[in-house]
């Protein structure tokens, strides 16, 4: 295992605080317990939100705690979800009396430990939602698994709720809009490696030279089915299929492609990738009226990609399009 | 032969799991890299150095007591599904001995009992579902069982043999909670690490008390 | 070999064209010859900007295409040079008449093919300037190689020269702040593992498990030594050290400390670098006004990164902060 | 014998070295992964592909303009160091030849002085540097030499086997030029790629004249 750490324990924290050191006029840095806050937070007469898991998918969650976004981040140790103890003063700092939305990618832990949180929070007199994001299509029977996971989605949730958040809209309208977005979103992804989890030291998978994972999560967990290596077209179109049927994709509908890197694949690849997905949606008739490409939630150094269609409505548009200000996205500020 | 089992018993327990955690470590990585995110075994060494703090800093005056204070520590440090469950299941048991000084044998199998229905009311996982419960379910039976006879080794014995059997019959099955499922089938032929732990933690009860 | 593409001799191509297809908001692409126009050029009375280079270094250029930053971007082969042919349609394409600033990294191949295109576009009536970037320390003996190499620093140059044209400074004074910017920058790269060139189908070179490579460039070649892998903070020491000591960077000294990434390492690790790499600098006395993390000159999947530091003066400052709306840094807009 | 240098003999000469460039495309990517960016076997195939097609295209009607089609080709389609360094040699070799029909040993000679001259005065390498310099200067030397017999023939094997002894001398050189020259002293021990490429081309000169 390579990697540019010091001690693999103090991995979280040392990330955390350079990332507070590099971006110092946006956010707050809280180390114990570890969540980050909008620098200005809470913002007056605003719905909170905050998000939060396991480290190890930077730029998500501080990544996006700004202006238009998130108001809280709260990282786990790698790949896996914060405890109580931090989510309950992530979600207490943010409250500005308009109470808070927690969104919280579909994975046990995840969901127990939020679950917890707004409890507490309750307990204390904030108004707590929780819109719960899982698009994975991957997981085929949800009836006899933990249900679908949370994952590409989970930035698009993010950034139009944090929106609505921004533009003044109340409690069960941002929760509303954010729960829109997840019914509307779907997501599959393939890994070409494994990752390697700090404390763990090896592979979190063995992947032979001509094989690759399809329908992989983002912790490093092995996927669906493994395949033989594919070119980057067969690839695509085995990732786009279930995205599109599952979501019903139909002619004239508007969406919006992300195609969003595991973290050590390239960019230029991951542009090979949109070339082929945007074919498959003019195929079908649909037009992208809006795109993101990137490493915007990751597993590690895992070689791979996701894609995620988000079909779109005006008022969904128009908040992807709104300002926004943090460290992994930004526009109009 | 009845031992005591008094605020002593429970801190060495304690001790005694978080040494297993620390111990088996890297095989509940193992386990966990297989058909999860390779992070049960840090998280619980993580969770039960942080009891071991705990219970230097603010030692317990009763068994109810210790638990708590694991339950909380657990609760802030593990992470995961496996903190909440464990969490839960502390603060349950804890709650089912409130502040005696003395845990017999039925009082412990009602602990464990309470333990075990905390962890199925916060995870939603039946038996055979592949997860923790199916180490919890049958250690909690055997120590019903057992219990009758007043004898509280033979009811830890009884339960964290029954535990580690539930662990290993983890092995075929295939996962349907928890991280695990997504694998669907593939997921049939691994251990479960948290049954794998959850064994652990009552064979160190066991241990506590021999 | 695995990666997301098709032929590996149609890498550039469909990369190119999927980055056409995501951002028609921002550029447009010619095939053939093939290079990346901002969608609005020429601007007129602006100075156009040029650059380019090898591929595989992605977002860099074409994803600086855009108001406040380049004008076009001119991709060649995988980490080979573009060709006169692509160079001089390109810089044809953005002069409006107030000439052109090619801005090359200084290698070889890179120097030769755009000297070409600007003899011939000077031959043609367009005033060509070039801003040669030479920002890496860890070429030693300058005077008995191809000279130091343009890497880190490229990004630096083209967005502050890119807000100059976009402010209106005539064609000297965009090549000359430009320069000032490469005189002010020093960069030093890491490799903890090495990248495959498509067309080669094999790592550019072979470390060992406990190995790295000190003092790499941007092109998979194999860096100056190697060492035995070391925690972060040593190895961010190392990069620190060398940049610190030529830039001469003194108490007192305002800077912008570029922490980036190579293509395949997780961005929490940049944060640890950038931790330490700001610690350095905080015990030399200076001020880190302005920082950026993340992969903006890459070397395919290679895990590793860079450090830069740019020693600032106010106009660089603000010509920083200015507005940018490129795919891959955009603010203001 | 002398053999006459005619547009078939250019043309000839510029097929067997897209073949060569082609045959030895891999271990050409080989040397210059050891000390460069592993493309150079890539773009010397990519360029004499368009040589081919170019050649192909408009038929040229005398070697200089073989040669000059040659050098557009490569200008346009090699991109890196070598192909405005092989574009410039093939342009001044072309020029060299102006438009005469055939090539006499002295003209070839010249030719071959011209194209050297124009990587030097393009690449600024001096002899040792461990560029293509150190293929085309032996070669040159040696086809002078030669010249003098009016000889085409044996001028142009004496140019590829001066290239081939300079290619392979090029083995123990630190470099000082291009993007080995990063590399200081672990570039020893590697031949240099633009030198192999070199022997190559000229090698194929040979061959078509034999
Ligand atoms: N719904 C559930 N009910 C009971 N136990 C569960 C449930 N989900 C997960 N578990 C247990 O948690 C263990 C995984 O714990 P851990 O790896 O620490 O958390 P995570 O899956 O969040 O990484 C599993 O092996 C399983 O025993
Ligand atoms: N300044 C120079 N003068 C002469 N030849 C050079 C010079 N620089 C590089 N070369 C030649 O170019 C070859 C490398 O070509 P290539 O790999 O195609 O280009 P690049 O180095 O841009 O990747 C070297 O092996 C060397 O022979
Ligand atoms: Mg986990
Ligand atoms: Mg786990
Ligand atoms: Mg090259
Ligand atoms: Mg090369």
């Amino acid at each position: 295992m390579k990697k540019l750490i010091n001690d693999p324990r103090a991995v979280v924290d040392e990330s955390v605080e350079g990332f507070g050191l590099a971006h110092a006029d946006l956010v707050t840095v809280s180390a114990e317990p570890k969540y980050v806050t909008r620098r200005d937070a809470p913002v007056a007469g605003k719905v909170g939100l905050v998000s939060g898991g396991g480290s190890g998918h930077e730029p998500l969650h501080a990544g996006f705690v700004g202006l238009g976004m998130l108001d809280a981040a709260v990282p786990g140790a790698v790949f896996t979800s914060p405890t109580p103890d931090q989510i309950l003063p992530a979600t207490l700092a943010v409250n500005s009396g308009a109470g808070v939305v927690h969104i919280v990618k579909n994975y046990t832990g995840d969901v127990l430990n939020f679950e917890t949180a707004a409890e507490m929070a309750q307990a204390e007199g904030v108004e707590v939602r929780t819109v719960l994001v899982n698009d994975d299509v991957a997981v085929e029977d949800s009836l006899y698994t933990a249900g679908r996971r949370g994952v590409g989605g989970t930035v698009l949730v993010e950034k139009i709720a944090g929106a609505a958040a921004e533009r003044g809209d109340d409690l069960d309208a941002v929760a509303a809009i954010g729960d829109r977005v997840n019914q509307n979103v779907r997501t599959m992804g393939v890994a070409l490696s494994a990752c390697t989890v700090p404390h763990a030291g090896k592979p979190s998978f063995d992947l032979e030279d001509n094989e690759i994972e399809i329908g992989i999560g983002i912790h490093g967990e092995p996927g669906r089915h493994r395949i033989a290596m594919e070119p980057a077209d067969g690839i695509t179109d085995r990732l786009m299929e279930p995205i599109l049927s599952d979501l019903g994709v139909a002619s004239g509908d508007k969406v919006l492609l992300f195609v969003n890197g595991m973290g050590g694949t390239p960019l230029g690849e991951l542009y090979i990738v949109y070339r082929r997905a945007a074919q498959v949606l003019a195929d079908r008739g649909a037009t992208v009226e809006r795109s993101l490409v990137g490493n915007y939630i990751t597993s590690l150094e895992m070689q791979g990609c996701s894609i995620s269609v988000l079909r779109l409505d005006d008022d969904m548009t128009a908040l992807w399009d709104a300002p926004v200000h943090t460290a992994a996205l930004r526009r109009g500020v | 032969m009845t031992v005591t089992l008094d605020v002593t018993w429970a801190v060495k327990w304690l001790t005694l799991s978080a040494q297993a955690m620390a111990e088996h470590r890297v095989e509940l990585i193992e386990l966990d890299r297989a058909i999860g995110d390779s992070d049960h075994g840090e998280n619980m060494d993580r969770g039960f150095q942080a009891v071991l703090d705990k219970l230097a800093e603010t030692p317990p005056e009763t068994p109810g007591a210790a638990l708590k204070l694991t339950a909380m520590a657990l609760m802030s440090k593990v992470g995961g599904a496996a903190g909440p469950l464990y969490g839960t299941a502390f603060l349950r048991a804890a709650t089912a001995l409130g502040d005696a000084a003395y845990v017999d044998a039925p009082a412990l199998a009602a602990a464990l009992g309470a333990a075990r229905d905390g962890i199925v009311a916060r995870g939603k996982a039946e038996s055979g579902d592949k997860t923790m419960v199916d180490a919890w379910t049958p250690a909690v039976e055997a120590a019903m069982a057992a219990a009758g006879d007043g004898d509280t080794l033979a009811v830890l014995i009884a339960a964290a043999e029954a535990a580690e059997a539930g662990a290993v019959a983890t092995d075929p099955l295939v996962a349907r909670k928890g991280r695990a499922s997504y694998l669907g089938e593939r997921s049939a032929g691994h251990r479960d690490p948290g049954a794998a732990s959850s064994a652990l933690i009552l064979r160190a009860a066991a241990g506590a008390a021999a």
